[in-house]
């Protein structure tokens, strides 16, 4: 159910290891950092890193926080890099401007896995491993852009994150590239902030903009709390929500159809367990069991699936904890 | 009764009697302690040492609150209004008459305007925005606040500092009729005439130590008051005024027909160097607001200032001050001091650049040249690197002053200059002003004294309603002449202004 | 000396005092800024009218729209309520988000929801009510200044709901919390009625009650009002209490409006209501202000950002008019007072 | 008529004054609040050695360490160093944030970057100047309230700092931009040194000329300054520009170590300045402060947070302790100095 706040430990996906990584190796430290964690998604991403680690008995990891914003991440960094670990999973503030720190942990010997947000430099990082924000607007718009073929005058919204992020921009390009596809254009887009409560600014304002919709984007589940709520003061039904990221909460409201949220294109949090895994790997020297290489790849682009009720089963598990 | 502040011993030993139904003077120097004392017995301060006994029994008051509810109801020297409530809201603040928590403001109103009918002035509409009064109608206010407490002991502190020569006998009459219902009364002045024409008793502060009690009010010679206050005996007197003389050189200032609507119009005026010229007239005459236009702080709205031959700059303060004109405003608290800081920055405030190189300060030489003008002003405590927040009213006045004997000043404006200053201090700033004017300074004095301004200056204006109604060598007029010209057959002139008054009160 | 004059009859600035130019009348400068400020309302709704007539023109069009902009106001009105007190008395309370995200936290937690609505709503009051005592306490008998005082309160308040929600959202699906966004009365949402009650009972509060009258007094002239034996310390410890109070109202508003509590609520919330009551006409050094003021303050900002949304207007376009437009409205209510002194001595400020 | 004034026989209260109180003297106050203040900073590195000795006790561990500290403490220092004049000014700017923002982007822009380092630098500084000026010309003639006037700014400025990059992170590859964050005089960078020679400037020209002194003076009481001849408004004007200056200055250093300008930087850095400022002993309602203590304030902040970060303390609880800690440090200055009256009056605001 939605809300399912007993388990004070906040659900996790994590991997059991396969044949090949399970035999414990030499042990690696590994450095994690990533923006503060006051928000489902980056707290998923936190808590995912820190229960794989826990699950390797090899592995000892050390989060530090990345602080407020850029130069506060370098100074925790470069603390970090101080101690000398074996390998860093770094979740930049803003991918270009903690380039520089990570040239200076590849050149001090440090295996620096470049989480999510891109490094302009790919010689910062030994292996980066990122969700698709781009493909995430393509996958959202084709979804939409199925359901409203030919229907060339549909009026369709967009509720953004924080607008003033490049990765909020890659997401409504993806969008807005893939709908003119199909001869759509997004009509109203409000951009909200990441937060249950700018959702529901957005979302309720939006409304007034637009009297009739006939779909919705929304770009993070974690607003799209707010976002719903927002729908459902104004007695709207008249048309069809697609969320963003995959929050198990979410899948509980597509999966129960209770709502105008009938579809959510994932950006999975999982993906920091992966970057634990692989950091692990790389540091023992093992490449990907089921791979032939002996390196782990140089980049991994996580693909944004879309879920609906149709297979909302089979993702519910992955669903993160808004 | 003992009181010690950081670095001095306000009170070092008073006693203090007072009867009820009688009016007792308290005498003192700047910084003798008078303050300090009626702010112990208003529970302001609490005392190191001694007790206060009230109607019989020992007491001690915690706080305010405590002394009012004793009945013991206070005026401050400082004006306490707070300008965003209303004359009546101001006057029972803290005892707002109220059902549960909602205050009463129909009687509260009726109440002040009792009040105010009481002290003479139905004029001042107790809904008024205190803020929106002129200083001597605040005056008024504050007054009544200590009236709208039935209190068995009234302290003023100074009242009459602020007061024209007119309000100060409708205060006697109103204190008279307190006496007459049997209330006490402590009045602080520095005045000595008033002290003879309202007291019963005095008694005598010095340096924090009562050196003479209880003195009949009336007979006690004006000599053995000011000895007792100042260990030394200083007649009550002028600086020797030069024979009338007839300057040949061109006067350094004139003035030339200046208006400010709804203050002042069409003042024309010429000061000489080395002249002392002296404004007089009823409080709200407008004295001020021409020093204040003269010296560019006021923007007037017709009207030329020429200082020694080159016409300043409207409403330009600074260029007056490079002009070579200073000036001692009004309200020394809120126009004149930087009450945190040290006291030789407050002299030099003024003219710090004048020391200063390449735009580098020289605290060294401000120190030095700080401390020669508070010696000559005889200020007290005279470490220059006190806060003048810690100084006594009339010290803080010296201070004022002081800052425009730095040199460089050719025409010096003194509004009020000895309001609340003791008459030692008093008769060495009336030597100072002097020794100014014979070194070739012009001064131009604003005062409701009129002994004071017939007494100092060698010509008078006297100005009504904004308006020089006469002018004449100081030597030909006399105390009471001049009060007739201040108010008398203003029926008839008083017209000709009334027609810009409104919009001008507005501005 | 013997000067005979017969008890004051012809004191002649009597004349001047009273003389009522309209600029004296009592309280008509507020009068007259709210009046600007009214003005500046229509000017927004105008625009509209010509931006987006279908919306602005069209009678149920318009009303919902409105509805809107007054349910967005609701949370950060009622804080700015309790914020124009604190600024009256010449304080500041920068907590006031963090307060709000704290108690709507608190209140949505699985054990205090368990407890039903009513304890909910308590909670929340309670909360807010706390963090203001603890920082009434500090300010006024700590004698901390409020801006550091209630800085510290924001980091730190902050900080706790986070750990006490572990930054996961907390949904409710309390009908009777939910139903305070969604149900209305003719047409009018509770919470916009519950934060239009908490308006009037401000005015009445600040204008006809000792409390509110002390309020202004130790803003105005702390010392005075020592003097006048107002207990200036517990006062100001009140000031904050009933700011918080406010936050916690806030708090049920959003935690209604967004069906769950969260640590990222009301985020730069605290200068939105500093701002509101500003360009509403408190003094930031205290003395003077109006609810009405704030509350006109409060619907041009919701109004402001309604405007651009509807107009579809890019973030980076909006922050730029944004500021232009505060800068303006504020000139404009300038511009009417500017002849008066206490104006344009703060001003300098 | 002759004065008979035989010259002062006992000179007067000259005994009466008690020994010098040491509190009395001029600036104690101020020297006896930074005593506490570094306090505070030395108990900040023995918790380190305590928590982290591995760190803070090895020699090169314990300077390495802090140098990163010094680094960080780099722009929000020397932009706290214009606030302090502000805010002693009696003024307020809430806008040095978002000009840094605007200062950052503006001079990493591809047309700046192709005429070189020279015009990068100046570029930040003049943008920044004239993002000041702008600020001071509406406060000291346009009259308005600082506070909304630099809010206004703040934020017009952001959107102006995303309109131009588009919400880009603008990449600088520029040798000398980047070596002053990277390259070290005796091992230290560059933008310390810059820091530290920003604050001595700062001192200088608040303590030692006639600039300084003015800008006491209108804080302390801007009618009385007015009268004492002062150009009040070109006073207040030309520290809002000094304000603007030096976000500049914090733009190139920001700049110089992300190796890039972005709409995004230095957000939240006006409170964080005002905090420090304040925290250093400036008087928030004018007329006194010291630039020795707001630099010690940075210190103490950036400490806090880097114990934090080698202690891998997680957010929530950084935040919940962090507000103690700024009570704490507050407090322990209040008990130093507690016996000022006027800092108890102030205290009550
Ligand atoms: N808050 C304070 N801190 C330190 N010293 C103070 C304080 N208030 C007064 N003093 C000192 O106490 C002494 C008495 O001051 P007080 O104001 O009582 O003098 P006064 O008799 O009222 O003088 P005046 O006639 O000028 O008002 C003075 O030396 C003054 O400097
Ligand atoms: N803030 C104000 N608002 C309205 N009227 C004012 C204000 N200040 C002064 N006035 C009016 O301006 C006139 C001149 O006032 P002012 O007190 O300066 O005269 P004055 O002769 O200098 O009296 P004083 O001796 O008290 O200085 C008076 O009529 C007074 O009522
Ligand atoms: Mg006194
Ligand atoms: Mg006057």
């Amino acid at each position: 159910t939605s809300n399912d706040t007993k388990d004070s430990e906040p659900q996790t996906n994590t991997k059991a290891g396969n044949a090949a990584s399970e035999a414990p190796g030499k042990p690696v430290t590994i450095g994690f950092s990533a923006p503060a964690a006051d928000h489902g998604w980056i707290g998923a991403i936190t808590a995912n890193a820190k229960a794989q680690a826990a699950k390797f008995s090899d592995v000892t990891l050390k989060a530090v926080d990345a602080g407020k914003d850029a130069p506060a991440q370098i100074a925790a960094l470069e603390t970090l890099i101080a101690s000398k670990p074996d390998a860093i999973v770094l979740l930049p503030q803003d991918g270009a401007q903690l380039t520089t720190v990570g040239k200076k942990a590849m050149d001090a010997g440090i295996i620096v896995i470049n989480l999510d947000r891109e490094f302009s430099d790919a010689a910062a990082s030994f292996c980066l491993i990122k969700g698709d924000n781009y493909g995430m607007g393509v996958a959202a718009g084709h979804y939409v852009g199925e359901k409203l073929k030919g229907k060339t005058d549909a009026v369709i919204g967009e509720i953004p994150g924080i607008d003033d992020l490049q990765l909020t921009k890659d997401r409504s390009k993806g969008f807005a590239d893939t709908l003119k596809g199909y001869g759509l254009s997004v009509k109203h887009r409000v951009a909200a902030g990441f937060t249950v409560q700018s959702g529901q600014a957005a979302a309720a304002n939006l409304l007034q903009a637009a009297p009739k919709l006939d779909a919705v984007w929304n770009h993070d589940d974690d607003q799209g709390v707010g976002v719903l709520a927002a729908i459902q003061q104004a007695g709207r039904k008249e048309f069809f929500l697609v969320g963003g990221a995959g929050s198990r909460d979410a899948m509980d409201h597509i999966k129960s159809g209770d709502t105008v949220l009938t579809a959510t294109v994932t950006y999975p949090p999982s993906m920091a367990s992966s970057a634990i895994i692989l950091a692990r790997l790389a540091a023992q020297g093992k490449g990907m069991g089921d791979l032939v290489e002996l390196q782990v790849p140089k980049m991994i682009v996580l693909q944004s699936e879309t879920i609906t009720k149709d297979n909302v089963d089979k993702y519910l598990p992955l669903g993160f904890k808004s | 009764m003992v009181k010690t502040f950081p670095g001095v011993r306000a009170l070092d030993g008073v006693q203090l009697e007072v009867r009820a139904g009688e009016v007792h003077c308290l005498l003192g120097q700047n910084g003798a302690g008078k303050s300090t004392l009626i702010k112990v017995l208003a529970g302001v301060h609490a005392p190191d040492s001694g007790e206060i006994r009230w109607q019989g029994e020992p007491v001690s008051f915690g706080n305010p609150q405590a002394a009012m509810k004793a009945g013991i109801a206070t005026i401050y020297q400082e004006l306490d209004l707070v300008d965003g409530l209303s004359v009546a809201e101001n006057m029972y603040l803290g005892h707002e008459p109220n059902a549960g928590g909602f205050v009463a403001r129909r009687s509260m109103r009726r109440g002040a305007a009792a009040i105010l009918e009481r002290l003479g002035h139905p004029e001042i509409p107790a809904a008024r925005e205190v803020g929106k009064l002129p200083a001597a109608a605040k005056q008024i206010v504050s007054m009544g606040r200590a009236l709208s407490r039935e209190a068995r002991l009234l302290i003023m502190d100074e009242p009459s500092a602020v007061l024209a020569h007119d309000e100060v006998e409708n205060l006697f009459r109103i204190v008279r009729g307190l006496t007459a219902q049997g209330i006490a009364v402590i009045y602080i002045s520095h005045r000595l005439d008033e002290i003879r024409e309202i007291g019963d008793r005095v008694t005598v502060l010095k340096d924090g130590r009562t050196t003479a009690a209880n003195l009949d009010a009336k007979t006690t010679p004006n000599r053995e008051l000011v000895s007792r206050m100042t260990g030394r005996t200083i007649e009550y007197v002028f600086p020797e005024r030069p024979a009338a003389r007839t300057f040949t050189e061109a006067p350094i200032l004139r003035v030339e027909n200046l208006t400010l609507p709804g203050r002042f119009a069409d003042v024309s005026l010429d000061v000489h160097g080395g002249e002392i010229v002296g404004i007089t007239g009823l409080v709200g005459s407008g004295r001020s607001e021409v020093l204040e236009s003269i010296y560019g702080a006021r923007r007037p709205t017709t009207g030329t200032v020429e200082m020694l031959g080159k016409k300043v700059r409207r409403g330009d303060v600074g260029a007056a001050v490079r002009a070579g004109i200073g000036m001692a405003p009004e309200e020394r608290k809120s126009q004149a001091l930087l009450l945190g800081e040290p006291i030789y920055r407050n002299v030099t405030l003024a003219g710090f650049a004048r020391f200063a190189k390449g735009g580098f300060t020289d605290a060294g030489r401000e120190r030095t040249v700080a401390e020669d003008i508070t010696r000559s002003l005889d200020l007290r405590p005279a470490d220059v690197r006190r806060p003048v927040r810690t100084l006594s009213g009339g010290n803080q006045q010296k201070v004022v002053v002081g800052r425009w004997l730095l040199g460089g000043t050719r025409l010096l404006l003194l509004d009020e200059p000895t309001r609340g200053v003791d008459v030692g201090a008093r008769a060495e700033l009336y030597q100072v002003i002097r020794r100014l004017a014979d070194e070739g300074v012009g001064v131009l004095l604003v005062s409701s004294e009129v002994p004071e301004v017939l007494g100092l200056a060698d010509r008078v204006l006297v100005m009504r309603e904004g308006r020089l109604v006469h002018e004449a060598p100081a030597g030909e007029l006399d105390e009471d002449t001049v009060l007739d010209l201040v108010m008398a057959g203003s029926l008839l002139d008083g017209a000709d202004l009334s027609s810009n008054t409104p919009e001008g009160t507005a501005a | 000396m013997s000067t005979t004059i017969e008890p004051p009859v012809d004191v002649h600035d009597r004349p001047r005092v009273t003389a009522q130019g309209f600029w004296q009348r009592e309280g008509s400068d507020h009068a007259k800024r709210n009046l600007a400020l009214i003005g500046v309302l229509l000017l927004l709704l105008i625009i509209g009218m010509f931006t987006r007539p279908d919306i602005f023109l069209s009678g149920s069009g318009l009303w919902q729209n409105e509805v809107v902009v007054l349910s967005q106001a609701s949370s950060i009105g009622v804080i700015t309520v309790g914020m124009t007190f604190v600024i009256i008395a010449g304080g500041i309370d920068l907590s006031v988000g963090a307060i709000l995200a704290l108690a709507s936290v608190w209140c949505t937690t699985v054990a205090t929801q368990s407890y039903g609505p009513a304890v909910m709503v308590f909670a929340a009051l309670a909360v807010g009510a706390l963090a203001g005592l603890v920082n009434g306490v500090l300010i006024a008998y700590g004698r901390l200044v409020a801006f550091i005082a209630t800085l510290a309160m924001m980091v730190s308040a902050r900080g706790l709901a986070q750990n006490i929600s572990q930054s996961h959202t907390q949904i409710t699906n309390d009908p009777f919390i939910r139903s305070l966004a969604s149900d209305k009365i003719l047409g009018v949402p509770y919470i916009v009625l519950i934060f239009l009650v908490v308006t009037a009972l401000g005015w009445v509060l600040l204008n006809r009650t000792t409390f509110g009258r002390r309020t202004v007094a130790i803003g105005g002239n702390p010392e005075a009002s020592r003097l006048a034996g107002i207990n200036v310390r517990l006062q100001t410890m009140l000031l904050y209490v009933l700011s918080g109070l406010c936050c916690g109202i806030a708090a049920i508003m959003v935690v209604s409006q967004t069906w769950s509590g969260s640590n990222t609520n009301g985020e730069g919330y605290e200068l939105s209501a500093i701002a509101a009551a500003i360009i509403g006409g408190t003094l930031l050094t205290g003395g003077r202000g109006t609810i009405v003021g704030s509350l006109l303050g409060v619907l041009i900002f919701s109004q402001i950002t309604n405007l651009f949304i509807v107009n579809g207007l890019p973030l980076d376009i909006q922050r730029v008019i944004n500021g232009g437009i505060i800068v303006v409205a504020v000139l404009v209510q300038q511009f009417r007072v500017g002849s008066f002194p206490f104006l344009k001595r703060t001003a300098a400020k």
